[in-house]
C-alpha cells in the first residue's frame, strides 16, 4: 500500500548507490561462526578485485577471531548464489551489486 | 458476553512504599477481599482478580484527615487494567470486556 | 561497608555537560541550564512528516522569525519545570484563598449590579479567549526551533488553559455554584456583538501558520486586553465599589506581569540577532501593522460595552495601550544607527 | 452531614473547567484549524465521546506536581552533599545510566515537543487537554532525568555529551530513529505508537526495570525520580488505553488501521527493549530479574493475559509478530550484549565479560540455551582476554534497514543463524534483522528509504570523516567514555575512592 501523507511523500534514498561514487556498500556475512555478533558492512570498489577485497577486507576482520588463520577453508557466496572464486575477478564481474551479501561458511 | 470457561483477568496497581502511602495500601488490602500484595522494594504491588477499588471514606478513616481521591496521584507508579472510575468517592481499575 | 568519606576530598572530572561548558565555559551549570539548553535534536532526523514533508521534525523554517543561535535566548525567569509548577501552584492557591475570600464576605454577591453584569457578561467569557490563547502557545510549543524558546510557550499554554479556569471558577462562584452562568458566558463569546470582534481575531490568529506570527499577534492582543480587563477596570473598580472585581483582576495582572517578561526578551533577541535581525524587525512590524488595527476593533468593543456598564473611560485607557504597544515595537523595529 | 448542593462533583467541574472552554469555529473554516485528523483514514463521529478519568484541573495538577518535585529535588540535593555516588553496588551499573540518559531522555524530550502537536491539533477539547497535560510531564521527565544524573556525570564518563550523541551516534539512531517514525506520522498514528504501544504495552517493560535496577544498585536518586515520573505515567497509560477504545468505537473502519498500528509499533517498541533486554541481564551488577522473567511478567501476563483479551472485544488481535517476540526471549539478552561487548570501543559506556558468577546466574535463567550457545563465546573472549588481547569487532556491521539495529538476531527457533531478510524497492536493496521489520518496510517503504543509517552515512564521509578515530571524535567521546571496564578510568577512580588511607597515600 502507499503511504497516506499531506502532499507528494517522495524522498530518495539516503544510501542510495550513486552516493558512493565508484564504490559500493558490501556486507560480508561468516554464516556458521557466532563470534562475529553480524555481517559486517564494507565500502568496496566496484572493481576491487576478489583478492584484493580478500586481502584488504575479510582478513583484517576475520582475524579478530583467534580461530581463523590462513587455513581456514570456506565456500563462497554472492546472494545465494554460490561462487567459485578467482582472485582475479573484479566484485562487479562476480555479481556483487549495491548491498550485496557475500556469504561464506567455514569448512571443516 | 462472558463463559463459563472465561478465566478471571487480574488487574493490579503498584503503590510507592512510604509511611504517607500506608493508609491507601491498608484501605485497598481492606476493601478488595481477594487482593494480593507483594512487597518489592521500594514498591508494593496489589493484584486482585478482575476489579479493584479504592475507597475515598476507607483511606480517610486510616488516615485520619480529609483525602481527596487525585492525591492517589502522589501515591501510584503504575498500574494494569483499565481505570474506569475516578471521582470524588472512589477509583476504579478493571477490565471492560 | 563502611566508607571514611570525611578524610576523603573528590574533585569532580567535569563540572557540567560538555555543550555547556563549550557554550558558558567551565563553570557548573545552573539547572534551568542544564535542563533547557540545547535539549532538541537539531540534525540527522530520518523521516520527513508526513503531515508536512516539506519540512524536517524540527526546523527553523516554520517560522519568519529566527535566531542564529536559538538557545542564546534563555527564560528571564529561569523556569525549568520544577520552578515553574511551583510558581503556578502557589498562583492558584493565592486565588483559591481570594475566592475563598469573596465568598465568605459575600463579596460577589454584593457586587454592584453594572459590575456583576461586566464581570459575568464580557470577563467569563474570555476564558474562551484564553482557551484560544492556549492553544495559539501549544502551537509555537511545536515549532519554535530550540528547547529554550519552545519551553516558554509550553509554560505560557498551561498558563492560559490556567487563566481559563481562574476565570471560570469566577463564573462557577458568581453563578452560586452552578455552571449556569457558564454557559450563558459562552453564549455571549459565541453570540454577544461586542465579544465578536475578539473572538474573530483569536480564530484568525488559530489558523495563523507562522507560529510567532501567531504569538505575535496574540500578544499586542494581550497587551489591549489585559490592560483593559485587568488594570484600567481594577482601578475603576476600586472607585466604583466594586472591590471584588479588583480581588480577582490581580491576579490575572501579575500573571501578565510574568508573562511579559519572557515575551519582552524574545522579541528583543529577536530584533537584536546578528543575522537575521533586520529581517525579524521587518517580520515583527508587519505583524503589528497586521494585528494591532484588528486588535484595537476587538479589544475596543469590549471597552465600549464595559464603558456602556460601568461608564469608566475605557475606549481611551484602550488607545493608550495600543499607543504603548506600538512605540515598543517601533523601538524594537527601528533601523539601528550605525555605530 | 450531607455535601453542599451548591459544590460541582469533580467530574462536572472538570468538565466546566476544561472541555467546555471550547466553542465551534465559525470565523474561520474548522477543517483548516485541524488540517491533520483526516489523512490517516481515521473517522471520528462524535469526539464529545471521550472519556478522560483523570480529571485533573491545573490548580490540582500544580499542587501535585510541585509537591512531587519537591520531594524529588530534596533526594537528589541530599544525595550529591552526602556524596551518596560512592554508595553505588559498582561503577559498571552506571552503564546503564549512560544509556538510559543517551537514549531515553532525549525520546521524553520529543515526546513534550510532539503531545504538542496533539494538544494543538486533535479536534476534541478533551483529548487535546489530556495530550497537553502529558505535554507538560514529558518536559518534566527529560528535566528530571538530567537533574538526577548530572551528579554522576561530574564523576562519571559516558554521561556529558548525550545531547549531541542522541543524534550522532551508531546505537542511539535505534531510539532516535524509533521516535522519529512516531513524530513524522499523523497525530492518531502517534497516539497508538506512543500513547498506546509505548505507554502502555510496552511501558512496563521499559522503566520498571530501569528504577528497580536502580533500587538494587544503590542508586537512590534514580529511584526516587522513577517512582515520580511513573507516578505521571499511570496518566499517560490512561490516556492511550482511552485513545485506542476511543478510537475502535467511533467506527468499524478505523478497526483494520489501528491493527496495522498496533502490528506495526509494537514490533518498533519491542526492538528498542532489546537494550533493556541486555542491561538487566548483562549491566545490573545486581540483578532484579532476567529479561525472560520480565518479559513474561510485563508483556505475556499482563498484556496478552490482561489487555488483548479486552481489545478483542474490537476485533483486535494480539500484534503480529508477537509469536517470534516469544520465542526470542531465551536468545535476545545475550545476542544484544555480545554485540554491545565488541562494539563498546565505538561507545559511550563500557563493557566486560561476565564474572564468573554472572555467567553460573546466566546458565541457571537460560537453561535451554545459555551453556549451549553463548557461554562458549564468552569463554573464548575469556581466552582472548588471557593471552593479552580484547575482540573489538574490527568494521562496521550491518544495520536493520528499519530498526537500525545491527543485523544481529537470529533465525526464529535457530540460535546458531543469523536471520537475513531484504526487500527491493525501486531497485534498491533493504536490509532487515526480522520478519517484523521487512513487513513494517514493505507497508511504507517511502518512509523508510530516508533512514539516517549510521553506517552508511559514516561510509558517505558525513561523520566526522574516514577513520575510526576521526568518527570517534566527532561523537564526542573522550578518554575513559568507551570500551573495555577492566582497567578503565572508571575502575581506577572506583578503587582509588575506595582505598583504605593506608592504600592512599
Amino acid at each position: 500500500m502507499a503511504v497516506r501523507a499531506v502532499g507528494d511523500y517522495d524522498f530518495p534514498s539516503r544510501s542510495r548507490q550513486e552516493l558512493y561514487g565508484d564504490d559500493q556498500l558490501v556486507h560480508l556475512w561468516w554464516r556458521n561462526n557466532m563470534w562475529f555478533c553480524a555481517a559486517a558492512c564494507f565500502r568496496a570498489p566496484k572493481a576491487m578485485t576478489w583478492g584484493d577485497f580478500r586481502a584488504g577486507m575479510v582478513d583484517p576482520l576475520f582475524s579478530c577471531d583467534p580461530d581463523f588463520g590462513p587455513r581456514t577453508r570456506f565456500e563462497w557466496s554472492v546472494d545465494d548464489q554460490p561462487v567459485t572464486r578467482a582472485d582475479s575477478q573484479t566484485l562487479a564481474e562476480l555479481g556483487v551489486g549495491h548491498k550485496s551479501l557475500i556469504a561464506c561458511r567455514s569448512l571443516g | 458476553m462472558t463463559t463459563p470457561t472465561k478465566k478471571v483477568r487480574e488487574v493490579g496497581v503498584d503503590l510507592q512504599e512510604s509511611e504517607e502511602n500506608r493508609a491507601i495500601i491498608e484501605a485497598v488490602e481492606a476493601d478488595n477481599a481477594d487482593c494480593a500484595v507483594r512487597h518489592m522494594p521500594g514498591l508494593v504491588r496489589i493484584t486482585t482478580p478482575g476489579r479493584l477499588v479504592i475507597n475515598r471514606t476507607s483511606v480517610e478513616s486510616r488516615l485520619g484527615r480529609d483525602w481527596e481521591t487525585h492525591e492517589f496521584q502522589l501515591a501510584i507508579v503504575s498500574y494494569f487494567g483499565h481505570i474506569a472510575e475516578w471521582d470524588d468517592d472512589q477509583i476504579v481499575i478493571q477490565w471492560d470486556h | 561497608m563502611q566508607y571514611e568519606l570525611r578524610t576523603l576530598v573528590i574533585e569532580p572530572r567535569r563540572k557540567t555537560f560538555t555543550n555547556l561548558a563549550e557554550r558558558y565555559g567551565d563553570r557548573p551549570a545552573s539547572r534551568y541550564e542544564e535542563g533547557s539548553v540545547e535539549i532538541q535534536a537539531t540534525e540527522n532526523f530520518h523521516y520527513r512528516p508526513l503531515w508536512d514533508p516539506q519540512h524536517e521534525l524540527f526546523d527553523p523554517r516554520w517560522s519568519e522569525l529566527r535566531l542564529t543561535d536559538p538557545d542564546s535566548f534563555t527564560d528571564p525567569r529561569q523556569y525549568y519545570y520544577a520552578p515553574y509548577v511551583t510558581a503556578r501552584a502557589h498562583l492558584h492557591e493565592a486565588f483559591a484563598a481570594t475566592l475563598d475570600y469573596l465568598d465568605k464576605r459575600g463579596l460577589l454577591a454584593r457586587l454592584p449590579g453594572p459590575w456583576a453584569a461586566l464581570l459575568g457578561g464580557l470577563v467569563i467569557p474570555l476564558r474562551h479567549y484564553e482557551s484560544g490563547a492556549q492553544m495559539i502557545s501549544t502551537y509555537g510549543c511545536r515549532f519554535a526551533y530550540g528547547s529554550t524558546v519552545e519551553q516558554c510557550c509550553s509554560y505560557a499554554a498551561f498558563d492560559r488553559v490556567g487563566n481559563a479556569q481562574l476565570l471560570s471558577r469566577v463564573g462557577l462562584a458568581l453563578g452560586d455554584g452552578s455552571d449556569a452562568l457558564l454557559a450563558e458566558a459562552k453564549a455571549a463569546w459565541t453570540g454577544a456583538a461586542a465579544l465578536q470582534p475578539l473572538r474573530r481575531l483569536t480564530e484568525e490568529l488559530l489558523v495563523e501558520k507562522d507560529w510567532a506570527v501567531a504569538l505575535t499577534g496574540l500578544d499586542l492582543t494581550d497587551q489591549l486586553l489585559y490592560a483593559l480587563a485587568y488594570r484600567h477596570l481594577d482601578e475603576a473598580a476600586l472607585l466604583g465599589g466594586a472591590g471584588g472585581y479588583s480581588l480577582i483582576a490581580q491576579h490575572l495582572a501579575s500573571w501578565f506581569a510574568d508573562q511579559r517578561r519572557w515575551i519582552d526578551a524574545l522579541q528583543a533577541a529577536w530584533a537584536a540577532d546578528p543575522q537575521y535581525g533586520a529581517a525579524n524587525a521587518a517580520a515583527l512590524a508587519a505583524a503589528a501593522e497586521q494585528v494591532m488595527p484588528r486588535a484595537q476593533v476587538a479589544v475596543g468593543a469590549l471597552a465600549a460595552a464595559a464603558d456602556e456598564l460601568v461608564g469608566a473611560d475605557c475606549g481611551p485607557a484602550v488607545a493608550a495601550a495600543a499607543q504603548a504597544a506600538r512605540s515598543t515595537i517601533t523601538a524594537l523595529t527601528a533601523p539601528k544607527e550605525a555605530r | 452531614m450531607t455535601a453542599t448542593p451548591r459544590k460541582l462533583s469533580m467530574k462536572q467541574r472538570y468538565a466546566a473547567l476544561t472541555r467546555d472552554l471550547d466553542w465551534d469555529l465559525s470565523y474561520v473554516d474548522p477543517a483548516e484549524a485541524f488540517p491533520y485528523t483526516t489523512f490517516e483514514g481515521i473517522t471520528v463521529h462524535d469526539w464529545s465521546q471521550w472519556e478522560d478519568p483523570f480529571r485533573l484541573t491545573i490548580d490540582a495538577y500544580t499542587k501535585y506536581q510541585a509537591e512531587k518535585d519537591k520531594r524529588l529535588y530534596a533526594v537528589l540535593d541530599s544525595f550529591a552533599q552526602s556524596q551518596g555516588h560512592l554508595q553505588l553496588a559498582d561503577p559498571r551499573y552506571l552503564n546503564a545510566m549512560k544509556l538510559f540518559l543517551q537514549g531515553v531522555t532525549p525520546l521524553e524530550y520529543a515526546a513534550h515537543r510532539n503531545f504538542a502537536f496533539l494538544a494543538r491539533f486533535l479536534n476534541g477539547p478533551g483529548p487535546r487537554f489530556a495530550a497537553l497535560c502529558q505535554c507538560e510531564d514529558e518536559i518534566r521527565h527529560a528535566q528530571t532525568e538530567i537533574h538526577t544524573l548530572s551528579n554522576y556525570n561530574k564523576y562519571y564518563g559516558g554521561m556529558h555529551n548525550w545531547h549531541a550523541q542522541h543524534d550522532r551516534v551508531w546505537y542511539l539512531s535505534v531510539p532516535k530513529s524509533y521516535f522519529d517514525d512516531a513524530l513524522s506520522a499523523g497525530p492518531f498514528e502517534f497516539l497508538i505508537a506512543i500513547g498506546f504501544s509505548f505507554e502502555y504495552l510496552l511501558t512496563n517493560l521499559l522503566f520498571v526495570p530501569f528504577m528497580s535496577g536502580a533500587s538494587f544498585n544503590g542508586d537512590l536518586p534514580t529511584m526516587t525520580f522513577g517512582f515520580s515520573a511513573q507516578s505521571d505515567e499511570s496518566r499517560h497509560m490512561t490516556l492511550g488505553l482511552e485513545a485506542i477504545k476511543f478510537l475502535l468505537e467511533q467506527d468499524a473502519g478505523n478497526v483494520p488501521i489501528i491493527q496495522d498500528w498496533i502490528d506495526k509499533w509494537f514490533w518498533r517498541g519491542y526492538r528498542v527493549t532489546s537494550l533493556v533486554a541486555q542491561m538487566l541481564d548483562y549491566m545490573l551488577p545486581r540483578k532484579v530479574m532476567s529479561w525472560k522473567e520480565a518479559f513474561e511478567l510485563y508483556f505475556e501476563q499482563q498484556m496478552l493475559g490482561g489487555l488483548f483479551p479486552d481489545l478483542s472485544y474490537y476485533g483486535i488481535k494480539p500484534p503480529r509478530h508477537v509469536s517470534q517476540a516469544m520465542a526470542e526471549k531465551d536468545v535476545l539478552s545475550h545476542q544484544v550484549y555480545w554485540t554491545l561487548y565488541q562494539f563498546s570501543f565505538a561507545a559511550a559506556f563500557t563493557t566486560t565479560i561476565p564474572d564468573e558468577e554472572h555467567l553460573d546466574w546466566l546458565s541457571a535463567q537460560y537453561p535451554d540455551t545459555f551453556d549451549r550457545y553463548y557461554r562458549p563465546l564468552w569463554d573464548k573472549a575469556r581466552r582472548v582476554v588471557d593471552s593479552g588481547g580484547r575482540f573489538f569487532y574490527q568494521g562496521l556491521p550491518q544495520l536493520c534497514q528499519v530498526c537500525q539495529i545491527p543485523m544481529l538476531f537470529s533465525e526464529p527457533g535457530d540460535p546458531a543463524m543469523l536471520c537475513q531478510r531484504h526487500s527491493v524497492y525501486r531497485g534498491e536493496r533493504y536490509d532487515f534483522c526480522s520478519d517484523g521489520c521487512q513487513w513494517i518496510f514493505d507497508r511504507e517503504p517511502e518512509k523508510y528509504v530516508q533512514a539516517w543509517l549510521p553506517v552508511h552515512q559514516i561510509y558517505q564521509g558525513d561523520c566526522g570523516g574516514p577513520t575510526v578515530p576521526d568518527v570517534l571524535a566527532w561523537y564526542g567521546l573522550a578518554e575513559g567514555d568507551s570500551g573495555e571496564y577492566e582497567g578503565s578510568v572508571e575502575q581506577a577512580d572506583w578503587k582509588r575512592w575506595h582505598a583504605s588511607p593506608a592504600e592512599r597515600s
